[in-house]
């Protein structure tokens, strides 16, 4: 991100929601981004993962307002791409159920046109589908049409920041956040070039290897954290978390949020109707935002389902 | 991006500061020959490899054809193919690096085999990812890496073939990145992995760019190399490239036909310098088999080892600047040139230098007169498949074999 | 007789006048290079054959049995084994010669494949007679020989294997001898086979003498061949005969036991040279595998190169004056240096060359400190009988490669 | 063969049959050969062979006994060896049943012991089976019991005149022949040297290849005939000869007596029953002596049935 576009996004004062409704910015918050903004003001935050299209793109709009409803305080939609390589197992066969499904780029923006969430979407993808939409090589005509449909941010796995100069400058221009990965192997200089190009917010890679859900939290997470103390963008911790424990754990160690992934899927691909689905999605989406906020060391009667509220 | 508009390295954050790491050793150990490592790696690729392969003027294709066809024999490179150039300089300069474990994809087999046989004779543990169809189809292959002391991994996601074993090796090292090293099997991958491998391969034009000056008294006209990957072809074209007068000709395999069929995600070829589109995949920006949305499709060939759906992006930059001249022919001529140079030459080629011999035999007349074709690998492994596909089809060249069917 | 007690010309008396024909052939090609004829030999063995063969340090095993452990690389030869060296010789003598065919004898199918390969380089045509048992159970290599060009003629008499293919390719020979050539796969048969044979070979012993010397310094305490007809042994050991310092070792096939079983007519090895009586077979006076009465029994071994019941008469004599030390080792040693050199050093060796590897792990203190060891030829031909042959044993060097048996 | 031994053998006066009778040679013939003799005297001579032991040794003195009645001049029994490379498929499979019947060379030589015939007997084997009789690698053992057994000759396809000298000096030391092959490659010098050491007959090879019946004779035949008509030995002709009608062309090209195996052999292959193949070798037997005899201008009467005579 360059220092303009920064400056330039810096004199705007309000945010939008996935339903295009702008929405004022409390004052100690000096950002014009709605991703950074949703996590600062939800702190500790949620941020959910599903693939779009898995089994359909009907079913991804109901699960998607589940886990709003469920207190996502930010969600991201996987735009199924044949090669993922980041993608542990889970959601590698969500991505394959999504193909096989016929999910398409067009048939993910129309599903994000109608979405009306209260926590913004990003849209998690690899770098070519961003290229390919459109009739030739190019990022722009993606992220125009993502930024037409209400997305408020991407997040691309194999897109380190040596080759994301192109995304970046389109995003800037339309307003849309690039987020970046920080994994347990970043550090020294390449840290700090990183961290100070973050835009919306770090996502903190818990542990090397791909995504799925696991049964603890890494060593290499509290490391990172450490290692991340010093920088004053939101940390938002993924790859591995499945539990309102582990989110605890994590907001505990000074994560500002939890991504959570397979775990939701792993429930998609378990539950026999939609109905079921959307429930038991909504009932998770509760569990870990309850379990950040205990982490964050507010109280939380496990008995009461919170709503995630405007600030 | 590394060559041109091609190249790079998409990858995920977590490989960034090894491939930083590898970059550092390529240009410590390859290109400065630090330690002498380039001493060691070309010590160990002579009494262990077999090098240098011959160049040999094909006495008989030069009658048939009407002009000098001389045959680079990388066949004869211990393993049966010029992938052990590759796989042996990687190995080694892992163990350079001070790494502990070796990973690498699969496909037919072969970059699979050439990697545990190297890694055997380097001491280092090693674990291949190949999909589950092609451990099926491919067993004597498995078996060789066994008996080398490697472990295989089945991949049993989407197809169960190459793109998957490399999806997943991928994996296995965004994992273990620290003490790992991934051994690509191609001029694929992320930088630096197309440079590197193309130099391990270069000793291929290395040796036959001298020997086809000391044999025949000057530069070839015409160097052909079958093109997959594309790693035999540039370690075939890179000493060439700066000969402007030398033509270099990549043959990729046709399949069945040049369409691509988006309903059912496939490619019935592996053409993709000459039919595919930019696109990013497996870590680099290069020319690539894939859908209007993006998706990448299934390749296919008669020859596994051509099937590949990318290629490596040096190749798509010197096929952008028309200094490469890519061609295909089709599973038929693969097969026709498969028959020709085993039944005139006494060589049995892999059915993916088929190719090459194919496109010679097909397009003669675009050769000039003085040529070099390389003859990637030995075809004993596709000698059922070849039975097979010739079964089903009425070849010129092929032999009657049914005495044998009882 | 042509070796001390060993040798002869024990044949039709219709063969004996070309015989004689190519007596004074070899006499003035082999002998005197007339016509350069030895010139283009190299030359070709050079380009076609891929020679000159390394000479490998083999250094996990020379640390695993604390000596210097050299491989000569035949392996690595054109076809897969030292074959060719001597194929191409007699192909390229009958050319010379002015014959019009070549016919040939094969057992596991490799002197039948290379002689093929030769005849197809050379434009020779090319019939080889292989038992029918043989053929059945040596699929690839009928395929190889057809994909160049051969015919390949069924042996359905006896047990359908080696013996009964000499019978018929000398009966062939008998009838046609005029204007075809006969090529011998072996040391063995009438004079001047033997001795032709071996000069063809003798080129793995020329070359091995002189690398040796550059890369150790000196001679080699120790040379270790595997021993069937003897082609390769007489090959590696003949330029060091010369040098009584060097121990001369010709490991044979102790199969199953070294017992005959006369009842059975049957023979569970193939140790002619420490076992084998005096005796006549297929041209010459050798030692053989034969019942009291002088009936041939059926040899065994798991290496089918190996398995055959006479043995080259030059290395009859060789024994009988005590130059060479015949020892044997069994299948199971065989199968366990196949496993070792595999896993150690990355080759995978033919079965033949394995109970040279078998002989050096099992009897590691008779050698000296600095050891040649013949890798003649490579496994991959080998691999499903190694896999069977593993599976019914528990052998200590075997990996495990029951993940695959789905 | 030595001039001294072949002087001396001159020296006697009678032959002996097999039955180990002597019987007196007539003045115009200057030999001690039973084999010659046997040739000269009745003249177009009819040599056959079957091989011992096929199907049995009991069979085998049947048939040759059958042999004899039917007119033939000399019997050669194959003494069966594991690899006949000389063979054609007729005897091949004659040699495998002799020796899956257990044929050894003691039961040979005790069929011998047994048999009595007019017709003098060889013994056609390999080089091996010689060698290996008795305890070492030695021709004598060999020579010594076939003498005693009293067979008149050797045959062996797979000793050139080269490697003959042993085999030579202990025929010539138990007088009996070791008999030559002249093939159609025996040519120039070659033959002249064989020719002067032929003992018993020159066996002329008809044809290049292996034994076998043929439906017709070789022009080789006529062309060997020509080369050999200048030496004064007995010529017999073999390989291929299976009919009265071959036999007549051979014999009336300058031959002194045809050589007949493999046409035998495939009548004892199908013959059913002992008695049957009994019958139709005498009748063979017959057929081809009739038609030798026609080839050297006698009136023969198709009907009948010559019985072989003492001259």
């Amino acid at each position: 991100m360059s220092d303009e576009s920064r400056a330039e996004r810096e004199s705007r004062k309000t945010r939008t929601g996935s339903d295009g409704q702008e929405r004022p910015v409390s004052d100690e918050i000096e950002t014009d981004s709605d991703i950074e903004t949703a996590i600062r003001e939800n702190e500790p935050a949620l941020i959910t993962y599903i693939t779009a299209g898995d089994p359909s793109l009907e079913d991804t709009k109901e699960y998607v307002e589940a886990l709003d409803r469920g207190g996502s305080d930010l969600i991201e939609l996987g735009l199924p791409f044949s090669e993922p390589i980041a993608e542990g197992p889970t959601i590698q066969a969500a991505i394959n159920r999504a193909l096989d499904a016929g999910t398409t780029p067009e048939g993910f923006f129309d599903l994000v046109d109608d979405l009306e969430t209260e926590a913004p979407l990003l849209v998690m993808t690899y770098y070519n589908m961003i290229l390919q939409y459109g009739d030739e090589a190019d990022v722009r005509p993606f992220v125009e049409r993502a930024a037409e449909a209400g997305l408020s941010g991407l997040i691309i796995p194999d897109l380190p920041a040596e080759e994301a100069d192109p995304l970046r400058e389109a995003c800037d221009e339309h307003g849309l956040d690039l987020v970046f990965i920080v994994a347990p192997t970043t550090e020294g200089e390449r840290l700090e070039t990183i961290m100070s190009q973050v835009s919306g917010f770090a996502y903190v890679q818990a542990r090397l290897g791909t995504t799925g859900a696991r049964a603890n939290v890494s060593g290499a997470t509290h490391d990172s954290l450490t290692r991340l103390s010093e920088y004053d963008v939101p940390k938002a911790v993924g790859f591995g978390v499945s539990e309102g424990d582990h989110a605890a754990e994590i907001i505990e160690a000074g994560a500002d949020g939890v991504i959570v992934g397979s775990a939701l899927v792993d429930i998609i691909a378990d539950s026999e109707e939609t109905t079921e689905g959307v429930d038991r999605l909504e009932a998770k989406a509760a569990e870990l935002k309850r379990g950040a906020r205990r982490g964050a060391g507010e109280a939380v009667d496990a008995e009461d389902v919170p709503e995630p509220e405007q600030p | 991006a590394t060559f041109g508009d091609y190249g790079g390295q998409y990858v995920p954050e977590a490989l960034m500061p090894a491939l930083q790491e590898l970059e550092d050793a390529y240009e410590r150990y390859v290109l400065n020959n630090e330690d002498g490592f380039m001493d060691e790696f070309r010590e160990r690729m002579r009494d262990f490899g077999g090098r240098p392969t011959p160049l040999q003027r094909a006495d008989r294709l030069s009658e048939r054809y009407d002009r000098e066809i001389y045959l680079k024999r990388e066949d004869l490179v211990h393993g049966g193919a010029h992938k052990l150039n590759n796989a042996l300089g990687q190995v080694l300069l892992a163990k350079y690096m001070g790494k502990e474990r070796i990973i690498a994809e699969t496909g037919a087999g072969q970059h699979g085999t050439a990697t545990a046989m190297a890694a055997a004779h380097l001491d280092m543990p090693c674990e291949i990812y190949m999909g589950r169809t092609d451990i099926n189809r491919q067993r004597p292959n498995v078996y060789r890496m066994r008996m080398n002391g490697a472990a295989v991994n089945p991949v049993t996601a989407g197809s169960g073939t190459l793109k998957e074993a490399i999806n997943e090796t991928m994996r296995d090292w965004a994992t273990t990145v620290e003490t790992t090293h991934y051994v690509i099997g191609s001029v694929v991958g992320p930088h630096p992995f197309p440079k590197m491998v193309r130099d391990f391969q270069a000793v291929i034009s290395q040796e036959a760019r001298e020997q086809i000056q000391d044999q025949a008294g000057r530069l070839p006209d015409t160097v052909v190399a079958c093109a997959g990957g594309g790693s035999n072809t540039m370690g075939t074209f890179h000493e060439f490239v700066p000969d402007e007068d030398v033509d270099l000709v990549a043959v990729e395999a046709g399949g069945s036909s040049l369409e691509i069929d988006e309903e059912a995600n496939l490619a019935p070829n592996s053409a993709t310098l000459s039919t595919g589109t930019d696109g990013v995949l497996h870590g680099a920006m290069t020319k690539l088999l894939q859908s209007g949305d993006g998706q990448i499709v299934e390749s296919h060939s008669v020859s596994a080892g051509l099937d590949y759906a990318g290629v490596g992006p040096e190749l798509s930059h010197l096929v952008a600047t028309d200094r490469v001249t890519p061609v295909s022919v089709d599973d038929d001529a693969a097969l026709n040139g498969f028959h020709r140079l085993s039944n005139l030459e006494g060589i049995i080629p892999a059915l993916e230098s088929s190719h090459a011999i194919g496109y010679v035999e097909k397009y003669t007349d675009d050769l000039g007169d003085l040529v070099v074709v390389n003859v990637s690998g030995r075809g004993d492994k596709d000698l059922e498949t070849v039975l097979e596909e010739t079964e089903k089809r009425d070849l010129e060249a092929a032999p009657d074999v049914e005495v044998f069917e009882q």
